[in-house]
């Protein structure tokens, strides 16, 4: 007999940590001298309420897809991969590579390849921590947060030494040719009646990315080595006795995990930067860790989640535009969601057991 | 109504961001209208403030940094209506005004005061970010310097090579202090927010500094040597002033149109002598004339002196 | 004893003891009473409910209900430090030391003097020094813990309690870990202490020793106290009753085997561990088709390594054959999925921590380390219809309760779980079977089960390792009994022909008689072990 | 390099291993008491500008000090509500903390002082000020000696010798006191330590407070010693290069010094040197950059002698499923 069904821990715990993070949020914009319902329902307005605000939302929302399934694959396993951000870094050098080097003839083409190289680049980003994990026992959030910082000052060397275009300022890329130009959905969806999500970075990524939810849940609950992933997690012990190596499943698994982060960078360098930018990844490594967390590692949760969060980061974008909120309001609000529905999630959870126990001895 | 949309590096920077934002306060004060403003927190907001901004009715938009090059061209034929002004950067479209300054010319003149001021022979640059923008700054100073004395050794550090090196203050300081150590009794800091650093320590340690961009006399008085005033206030001023009848095409900001300079006010009046004020007014006069000829590394990616 | 109590009051009373984890009743409105300078047995099936009852006595769970009295005064015991006023000590079943702290620094912990170490130490060293004289505890006080047989752990245990002025001194199932020559040295101290006045409480669940030592004993069932009554009024055969709430019958009806070809044969296993410590020094065995060879040995000889040797999941040197084939022992061909594949079967020690994966459903759990089977693929992924149809019938024959596939594995009590483990692995059909402690922590109903299905597999032909460290188990299960100690087989005796003293002997590593008394034989054995351990660590 | 470049390298590293040292003894207290802690870059940064902050509005470097303190002990303790009373999950608590610090301290800035996020530049009073420590100016003429007493040990501000005071305090707690004994033990084994009457609670939240407390003074010395001021970001990663430094010295407060003053002198040797040129062989400056977290990947693999934390770390207590 468990103590609480499991609806109620998969959906109402993270609910209730969700409105007690967005209580308090409101209680911090209040304290900066501004109204909460004007923030929101302008963060509302901005991000829902256009289709250029939804272009934006989706694209965030993108990002987050990618860095949610890399961390909750991982967590299948109980690998906490906290390096998501360098994974998509190296990822974009994949990227960039792939688009920069080789002379596409057609998009389609470019995203699958480019697709290719982003999650080669991760996934090999992300072998390092996992053989040191699996072969040496060193701690992986340690050896990826490691990682993170390594991959910066990389990126930033072949940025700057290697792919910077002679004469130019910035430590970038020269820009993409435009035949790896990826469709957005301003392309896709406007007419010329109706324009639609104009401006807005969101592209055919988006849709690579629903496909990775659905991949991604055959492959934990439907496959041999989902069975293994999610067995090693539970019980490395129980793994060893049925004959799962832990070092192949480690290492498996982190591959996966560094490739979808790495894919990320198809969204941002591919179909929005169009060249490959310094910080292209701009935290969406560690939203990953929230967006899992709230999702409870289940793709439809994190796809959910990571539309909460492109939300929010469209939002705060506009906050940030027309009000006098700084758009540090969004780390805040981040921070809160994270510490409520990822570190103080037992403080919701112990009373609803507690009551769901009560409940049922009530009843018997 | 205007905007502004300020870089990474944030409108109060002391510097650069910061002279953006004091020539709109004067426009938006002297007209009692008021301005559109953002600061950027990320690359990817480039692209939607200066849509959103366009699509607001905003006009001019006026937007500060090189960094905005790609996405104005990209962004500018979207809206054929809006006047677009950008800083530092040249973009070719109709409706753009792209102001630049040259800002070896600036760094010449308060290269020369430092080689003036200065009495170990010894004298600093510390640059922002590595880009060739900032290497034209530095030089600006050296031919400046090498000018009063040929002697003169000129100690050249940049911060970093990406966009964090402007907001670096903890680098700058101890920039500082290795130049010091190497001899350097007057340090010009062509760095954003890290100058805020250099100059801090500049003062700490009793040596002259030399701002930019805004004035920064003000900072420690009596310790910085003067500031190379890059009047990207006047430029955002003019600007808003023009309204959308903004005059496109490129637009060059010299010691000649009073585009750049150093500052001499109360805080440095004794640091500056009448024969330095007049040496460096000639050259001024001789640059504005075309008499004199400052080298422009971004002509040729080299710096005849160093 | 505390000079205040009334002479006749008991040392401790406990009234209306209730405990729940979340929907687990643990303890039920228990009470029970202690009389001074005697030793009290509490006995009781696995999970009834008495590690739980002391627990709360010692201030380490909080009761949800019920009070306190020691020496005739209610007393609150909201946590550890309150019980240890109150002059109780205990020696938990899973032993709380700091592993890489020094003896002394263990004893001193939470009873130091002062704010600084030094002084503490000292007087500690003191300390120790004579109450090892007095009640035979000697440990070398500058050890780590980590360097210590789990004798010599328990010896630590007991001296904190004594370090700490115990006049009540609690042991959670203390001999489970011992050689039967340590017991008996245990049971000496047991005696001395109360001889002091002490008063000592004693959990087990082995009969034979309530009757060596207690003077009362109290019998738990599924949380509840059932009875208590004088030792010397009672019989091993009530006391069973009393426990599992019905006739027990402790026999396996079996046919003597008749053995066939050898199945498989080991010689010269040798493993280290990844601290460098030799586990497996030179095993030389082997078991025939249609027989039962049973180890015995007290935990942590060495017979874990083995099942993991032959099991799949540790990597070893020697040689292994299987009908007469030799398997790799490490590298590629070396892992539990080509064990299966050999025909090897293994039921782990561990079931909650090897054997099922406890939040995985029951379905789930029947195909666990089969799951690469062809059999259970359709296409790319797995055929999780047929896994659960087939889950369904094992349970069903195993008589698994309840029979619902689809609830998690840590829904059901132990001995289910066992049988889940069991109908996995039976009924795959295997050449070998691998048991590691078939029946712990299992009812003595589903004993009888698991019993029986055992020697059913051993009738129809196959070989069967069997592993536990239950004589009584060892003895009604094997056709051959090897004992294992510090990494070797110190003998093989046919079960006909041997006896309990003569196989705990051999578990304590004592090949012929001794010439000095017993315990030091032993000492000088296990000091040898640790030696040779803590020379890698 | 010459005698005096190399004497400015040191005094330069001396400054810029302070932070970290601080830092990293923090996370040495939590960590050994069996909390694990990447929320050490948060703390300082909340502690750098609650310190600038009041110093800017006070005018008292000391307040700001206090106040520096104070906001890094209230993140310590959102650390243990989370991780020690609710058994979180204590690298995610981390986490929270860290975005709670970079988002709170811009907002909070931009609200009080509306530059940007970043406090005025403190002026004098507002500010450590360096230290001469007696007898520098006299000795300075003294060939090697003087030059290294005057401008190495002497001059620093007076957090700098805290921080290195710290070291063998940290020693003599953790070794020689029963406060130490229990802490050490309850990071390798709570149950022993809660039969022991000890509560376990009780020294976990006394440990993360120590490293709140540490960790403000880290932060404080960021924004009023080394700098005067706070701008938005200002740690710049240095909680990770002290968590990292804590791995590097495995969790013992003399190697701490040793590691941190190894990472301090790198990073000033980045700062000094764009690229080095090893005649022939040029360093890039992003490799010394990234330098610290190499060397503590290869001690993590256990190359370098393997470092085995406290053993029940990262792992809530818990008695009762
Ligand atoms: N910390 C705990 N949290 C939750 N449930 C527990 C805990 N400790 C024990 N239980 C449960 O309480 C019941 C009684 O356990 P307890 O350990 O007291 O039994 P026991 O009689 O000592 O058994 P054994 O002979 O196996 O030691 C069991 O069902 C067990 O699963
Ligand atoms: N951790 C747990 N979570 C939920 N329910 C549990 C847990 N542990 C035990 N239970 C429930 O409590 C009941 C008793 O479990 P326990 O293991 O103590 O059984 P038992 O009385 O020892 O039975 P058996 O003799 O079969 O081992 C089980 O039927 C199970 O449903
Ligand atoms: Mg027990
Ligand atoms: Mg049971």
């Amino acid at each position: 007999m468990d103590r609480m069904p499991n609806w109620a821990d998969a959906v109402l715990v993270p609910l209730i940590s969700l409105l007690l993070a967005a209580i308090l949020s409101a209680g911090v914009i209040l304290a900066i001298g501004e109204s909460p319902v004007d923030a929101f329902s302008l963060m509302v307005e901005g991000a829902l309420m256009r289709s250029a605000g939804w272009g934006y939302t989706l694209y965030y929302a993108t990002n987050f897809i990618f860095t949610g399934l890399a961390v909750s694959v991982a967590f299948h396993a109980r690998l906490f991969n906290i390096g998501g951000e360098g994974q998509a870094m190296l990822g974009g050098l994949g990227v960039a590579l792939v688009c920069l080097y080789i002379p596409w003839p057609h998009w389609s083409l470019a995203i699958v390849a480019g697709a290719v190289g982003a999650a080669l680049f991760g996934a090999l980003w992300a072998l390092v921590p996992a053989y040191l994990q699996a072969k040496r026992g060193s701690h992986i959030v340690i050896t990826t947060i490691m990682f993170n910082f390594i991959a910066a000052a990389l990126l930033n060397y072949v940025l700057v030494n290697l792919l910077r275009p002679v004469g130019a300022m910035d430590p970038a890329t020269a820009r993409f040719p435009d035949a790896v130009h990826l469709p957005t959905f301003q392309d896709m969806f406007s007419t010329a009646a109706t324009p639609l999500f104009r401006g807005a970075p969101a592209n055919v990524s988006f849709f690579l990315a629903l496909l990775a939810c659905g991949l991604v849940w055959l492959l934990i609950w439907r496959t041999r080595l989902g069975y293994e992933i999610r067995a090693f997690g539970h019980s490395d012990s129980a793994a060893r006795y049925a004959g799962i190596s832990p070092v192949r499943i480690t290492v498996v698994t982190m591959l996966i995990s560094g490739g979808l982060a790495g894919m990320m960078a198809v969204n941002t360098t591919m179909g929005e930067a169009e060249r490959l930018v310094m910080n292209a990844t701009e935290g969406a490594g560690f939203i990953g860790i929230a967006v899992a967390l709230m999702g409870r590692n289940h793709p439809i949760g994190v796809l959910l989640a990571a539309i909460l969060f492109g939300f929010l980061y469209q939002g705060g974008a506009e906050l940030a535009l027309w009000t006098n909120i700084p758009r540090e309001l969004i780390v805040v609000i981040q921070a809160l969601v994270i510490l409520f529905t990822g570190a103080l999630d037992n403080m919701v959870r112990m009373p609803l057991e507690r009551a769901f126990l009560a409940g049922r001895k009530r009843r018997a | 109504e205007p905007a502004l949309i300020f870089d990474l590096g944030g409108k109060f920077d002391k510097s650069f961001n910061e002279a953006a934002f004091n020539g709109a306060q004067r426009w938006s004060q002297e007209n009692g209208t008021s301005f559109r403003e953002i600061e950027l927190q990320s690359e990817a907001q480039r692209e939607q403030a200066l849509r959103r901004f366009a699509e607001n009715g905003n006009n001019p938009i006026v937007m500060t940094g090189f960094a905005f090059g790609n996405v104005l061209g990209e962004v500018a034929p979207d809206y054929p209506d809006t006047k677009f002004a950008i800083i530092d950067m040249v973009v070719d479209a109709p409706n753009v005004r792209s102001v630049v300054f040259n800002e070896h010319e600036g760094s010449y003149l308060v290269g020369m005061l430092a080689a003036m001021a200065s009495e170990t022979g010894t004298v600093g640059f510390i640059g922002g970010m590595d880009i060739p923008l900032i290497r034209k700054f530095a030089c600006g100073y050296a031919q400046g310097v090498k000018a009063v004395n040929p002697d003169a050794t000129v100690i050249q550090n940049m911060t970093g090579t990406t966009p964090a090196a402007w907001n670096d203050p903890v680098k700058g300081s101890e920039l500082t202090k290795a130049q010091i150590s190497q001899g350097a009794d007057v340090v010009y800091a062509a760095a954003g927010g890290t100058g805020v650093g250099v100059l801090q320590t500049a003062a700490d340690e009793d040596i002259l500094s030399i701002g930019v961009d805004s004035n920064q006399n003000y900072m420690h008085p009596g310790q910085v040597l003067t500031s190379m005033l890059k009047r990207v206030d006047n430029a955002v001023y003019d600007a808003m002033a023009a309204g959308p009848d903004l005059e496109t095409g490129i637009n060059v900001m010299g010691v000649g149109n009073g585009g750049v300079g150093y500052a001499l006010d109360e805080h440095n009046a004794q640091l500056v002598t009448n024969d330095m004020q007049n040496a460096v007014d000639q050259a001024a006069e001789q640059i504005a004339s075309g008499d004199l000829t400052v080298h422009d590394y971004m002509s040729d990616n080299s710096c005849p002196v160093n | 004893m505390s000079p205040h109590s009334p002479a006749d009051a008991p040392a401790i009373e406990l009234k209306g003891i209730s405990k729940a984890f979340g929907p687990v009743q643990a303890n039920k409105d228990i009470s029970m009473r202690v009389m001074p300078g005697t030793i009290h047995g509490i006995i009781g099936e696995n999970g009834a409910g008495k590690s739980t009852l002391m627990s709360i006595l010692y201030g380490f769970y909080k009761a949800d209900a019920g009070e306190v009295f020691i020496s005739g005064k209610k007393t609150e015991i909201p946590d550890s430090q309150a019980a240890i006023r109150a002059g109780i000590g205990m020696v938990f079943q899973h032993f709380k030391l700091v592993q890489n702290f020094t003896v002394l620094e263990n004893v001193i912990l939470g009873a130091e003097d002062g704010g600084l170490l030094r002084p503490s130490l000292a007087k500690a060293r003191g300390v120790l020094k004579q109450l090892a004289a007095e009640y035979e505890l000697s440990v070398d006080p500058d050890t780590q813990v980590q360097h210590l047989s789990v004798g010599h752990q328990q010896r630590v245990e007991i001296l904190k309690a004594l370090y700490r002025e115990a006049d009540i001194l609690i042991l959670d199932e203390p001999t489970g870990v011992l050689t039967p020559a340590e017991a008996d040295h245990l049971f000496r101290i047991l005696d001395n202490l109360r001889a002091e006045g002490k008063t000592i409480i004693l959990i087990t669940h082995k009969l034979r020793e309530i009757m060596e030592i207690t003077d009362t004993v109290s019998v738990m069932r599924r949380g509840e106290m059932t009875a208590t009554v004088k030792t010397a009024e009672t019989s091993p055969e009530q006391l069973a009753e009393l426990m599992v709430g019905r006739k027990v019958l402790l026999r396996v009806d079996k046919t003597p085997a008749k053995p066939g070809a050898k199945v498989l044969e080991v010689e010269n296993l040798r493993l280290v561990d990844d601290k460098g410590v030799e586990r497996l020094r030179g095993i030389d065995l082997e078991v025939r088709a249609g027989e039962i060879l049973g180890i015995a040995g007290v935990a942590g000889n060495g017979q874990s390594e083995l099942l993991e040797v032959l099991g799949g999941y540790a990597t070893a040197t020697g040689t292994v054959r299987v009908n007469g084939a030799a398997m790799p022992l490490s590298g590629p061909g070396s892992d539990g999925q080509s064990r299966r594949a050999c025909g090897i079967a293994h039921v782990p020690e561990d079931r909650q921590h090897e054997g099922l994966i406890m939040p995985y459903t029951a379905w789930e759990n029947t195909a666990f380390g089969y799951h690469r089977d062809p059999a259970l693929q359709k296409g790319l992924l797995m055929d999780n219809a047929a896994i659960r149809a087939d889950a369904a019938a094992k349970m069903d024959r195993f008589d698994v309760r309840p029979p619902d596939p689809t609830l998690a594995a840590r829904n059901f009590s132990g001995g289910n779980q066992q049988k889940i483990v069991l109908a996995r692995e039976i009924e795959r059909n295997p050449d070998i079977l691998l048991v590691g402690q078939p029946t712990r922590g299992v009812d003595i109903g589903a004993i009888e089960f698991i019993h029986q299905q055992i020697v059913r597999l051993r009738d129809a032909g196959k070989a069967i390792l069997l592993v536990s460290v239950e004589l009584d188990e060892i003895f009604s299960l094997s056709d051959r009994i090897a004992v294992m100690f510090d990494g070797r087989i110190m003998g093989v005796r046919d079960p006909a022909e041997t006896d309990q003293t003569e196989l705990g002997l051999l578990m304590a590593g004592i090949t012929e008689k001794p010439d000095r008394p017993l315990i030091d034989a032993v000492d000088a054995k296990l000091d040898a072990k640790e030696a040779r351990e803590a020379g890698h660590g | 390099m010459d005698f005096l470049t190399l004497l400015q390298v040191l005094d330069s590293t001396v400054r810029l291993a302070t932070p970290l040292l601080l830092a990293c003894l923090a996370g040495l207290f939590s960590e050994r008491a069996g909390i694990f802690d990447i929320g050490l870059e948060g703390k300082m940064l909340a502690s750098a500008f609650f310190a600038a902050a009041t110093a800017a509005l006070t005018g008292s470097v000391w307040l700001g000090l206090l106040a520096g303190i104070a906001s890094s002990m209230v993140l310590s303790a959102i650390h243990g509500l989370a991780s020690i009373t609710f058994r979180g999950n204590q690298l995610i608590s981390g986490v929270a903390i860290n975005f709670l610090a970079a988002g709170m301290t811009v907002l909070i800035a931009q609200d009080w002082f509306a530059q940007g996020g970043r406090t005025p530049s403190l002026m004098s009073g507002g500010r450590f000020e360096d230290i001469t420590l007696p007898l520098a100016g006299t000795l300075a003429p003294v060939p090697i000696i003087g030059p290294i007493y005057a401008e190495l040990i002497s001059g620093h501000s007076i957090l700098v010798y805290v921080a290195f005071l710290c070291v063998p305090a940290t020693w003599w707690v953790l070794f020689r006191t029963r406060f130490g004994l229990r802490l050490r033990a309850v990071g390798e084994a709570p149950e022993a330590v809660d039969t022991a009457g000890v509560s376990v609670i009780g020294l976990r939240f006394a440990a993360v407070g120590i490293c709140g407390l540490l960790c403000g003074l880290a932060g404080a010395y960021l924004a009023t010693g080394l700098q005067a001021g706070f701008v938005k970001d200002m740690t710049a990663g240095r909680g990770y290069i002290a968590l990292a430094a804590l791995i590097f010295a495995k969790w013992r407060p003399w190697y701490a010094l040793w590691a941190c003053l190894l990472f301090g002198l790198l990073q000033a040797v980045a700062l000094r040197y764009q690229n080095i040129d090893l005649g022939g062989i040029v360093i890039p400056v992003q490799f010394m950059d990234a330098l610290p977290y190499i060397l503590t990947v290869v001690i993590l693999a256990g190359f370098v002698g393997k470092a085995i934390p406290p053993r029940a770390g990262g792992e809530p207590y818990v008695k009762e499923r």
